[in-house]
């Protein structure tokens, strides 16, 4: 089974980034990326841009990653949402899990952890990895 | 007696406001770092990584090139920030010097295009340190602001001296603030835009909040009312 | 009247002294910065252009995973420093936990292996914040001169708590203080050495170096002195 993939980052690049590390792992395919949450829930008007996974970044300006997961929470509780930072601070995965989020990434994360994570939480329906527990 | 009292008071204020102005500027440098330096060099990772995987050694070879320039950036905002820390100096200075480093340096780092305009040949000495870094903290206050909230691309602060006053306009391309929302955060004690109108008056200013294609905050000294609280 | 006289010279000392750690840790931080983040993408940046000259797919494939190694520790140091840098409060806190701190992150760096043993259990809190700063303060000279003049790989802090006093020994394993030429140094008024001893000094504490396979500098606070300042 294949699994749609939607990134957002206010840092574009990263996301593209990202989207084309996921563009070779089997079973995944990005179906877009997105600057921010407005653009997001923009988008989302139309079913056919609404993915299976999120992948969120944590600080975003206007409106940040807990906003856009809360919004995902309440609103499309069928999508999986994973958490993006650079930073593996306690309070900010905490925050996240808080708002809906099933996981945290770091950004700087190798192919083959990706790929483990999305395929866990696909399966599992959450991806807690070290870091994670640690902090919950 | 009285008088000596009132000296120390106005130390103690300056001493704390000094201190303010250090640690926002420490805060700010902190999340300013990972910012940019810290997210270019997460992408430089991630096209690294991307570039593990292709099978064409030109094309490998000019990528790497391309995440070099990178790094380069990387160093040379490093080397910026590096040098801010080590050479702050805040027991005397002016505060267009200091709005005019922290402008500069927020352009070049690509985070927001910045425009700093000021009188080149006034001399700001008849400021004390307390007007100066009263200044600062509402210009780093409202640039903190901005980047953070208003989703705007830049960043205008004006200068303008003349023998009345001193005027300065702080701008961005913002979405404006909304003041309903605002509202609520002004209910607590330590928010930004309070001290930001706190600091105001103390210094004996004016003010002026527009929303005009962004968010405006003029700000009118009036150059007789300075040295009254000290006398 | 003369009480409150000192209560208001005992604040803005505290105010001074809060605000010197504070700008101590921006120029140590903005060293730190340039001395390891900025070495280590330095070095990657050279390594990258070495790859790129190279002809076997397979070696540059392994040789870009080894300098994304590089790039990955580079960003775990910034995330500390972008951490501290941010959630660094002055207003509260115990010289145990900022000196733990410091000595991690030197630590994790890799400037120089750091050792911090201190009674876990013990509650420092009978310390007001003054003794805190100044004890701080003295850390932190002692930490930079190690850094930058003693040469040694090792850098130790060990604070005894007994019923009588507070023992805090700082070492290093260098090549030892050479008093001689230190002297020309400690006829200038501002330098560290003579900081350190001001400062212990002023706390009512007491204090001996010790040259001993690199220099040791021993701290006794007498607990029955703390508060003899504030009466
Ligand atoms: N330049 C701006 N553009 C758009 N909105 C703004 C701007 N400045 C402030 N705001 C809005 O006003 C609110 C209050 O700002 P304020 O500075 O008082 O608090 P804060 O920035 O949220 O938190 P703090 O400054 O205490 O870290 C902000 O949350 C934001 O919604
Ligand atoms: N841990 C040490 N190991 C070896 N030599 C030291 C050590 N600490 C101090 N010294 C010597 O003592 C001299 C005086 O130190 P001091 O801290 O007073 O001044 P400084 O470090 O040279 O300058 P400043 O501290 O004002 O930046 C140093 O120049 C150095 O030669
Ligand atoms: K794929
Ligand atoms: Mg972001
Ligand atoms: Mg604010
Ligand atoms: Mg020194």
């Amino acid at each position: 089974m294949r699994h749609s993939i939607v990134i957002v980052d206010d840092h574009v690049l990263i996301a593209q980034a990202l989207a084309t590390m996921i563009g070779s792992i089997p079973n995944f395919d990005v179906l877009y990326v997105c600057s921010g949450g407005a653009e997001l829930i923009e988008r989302f008007k139309q079913p056919k841009n609404i993915p299976d996974l999120v992948i969120l970044d944590v600080q975003m300006p206007v409106m940040d990653g807990y906003a856009v997961a809360q919004w995902l929470t309440e609103n499309k509780p069928e999508v999986i949402t994973l958490a993006l930072s650079m930073q593996d601070d306690d309070e900010k995965i905490i925050k996240m899990i808080r708002s809906g989020a099933k996981g945290y990434l770091l950004k700087s994360i190798q192919q083959k952890d990706l790929a483990y994570a999305l395929n866990t939480v696909v399966k599992d329906g959450i991806f807690y990895n070290a870091k994670v527990s640690k902090a919950l | 007696r009285e008088r000596e009292a009132n000296a120390i008071l106005h130390k103690q204020e300056l001493l704390e406001t000094r201190q303010e102005v250090q640690q926002k500027l420490m805060q700010n440098i902190g999340s300013e770092l990972h910012d940019t330096v810290g997210q270019k060099l997460t992408l430089t990772y991630l096209q690294m990584e991307n570039t593990r995987q292709l099978n064409d050694i030109e094309e490998i070879k000019s990528r790497i090139g391309a995440q070099n320039d990178l790094i380069q950036e990387s160093l040379n905002e490093l080397r910026s920030i590096s040098k801010m820390l080590t050479t702050q100096d805040f027991s005397s200075f002016s505060f267009v010097n200091y709005v005019d480093k922290e402008l500069t340096r927020i352009n070049e780092s690509g985070l927001c295009k910045t425009i700093f305009t000021y009188p080149a040949n006034a001399s700001f000495d008849f400021l004390d340190e307390r007007i100066n870094l009263s200044l600062v903290r509402i210009c780093q206050e409202f640039i903190q602001n901005s980047l953070k909230h208003s989703g705007g691309s830049q960043l205008t602060i004006d200068v303008v001296l003349s023998d009345k006053d001193l005027k300065i306009v702080c701008a961005d391309n913002g979405q404006g603030i909304n003041w309903e929302k605002a509202r609520e955060y002004r209910i607590g004690s330590g928010s930004g835009l309070q001290s930001i109108e706190r600091r105001i008056n103390n210094i004996g200013a004016g003010y002026r909040w527009e929303n005009n294609n962004g968010t405006q905050l003029h700000i009118d000294l009036p150059l007789n009312k300075i040295g009254e609280h000290e006398a």
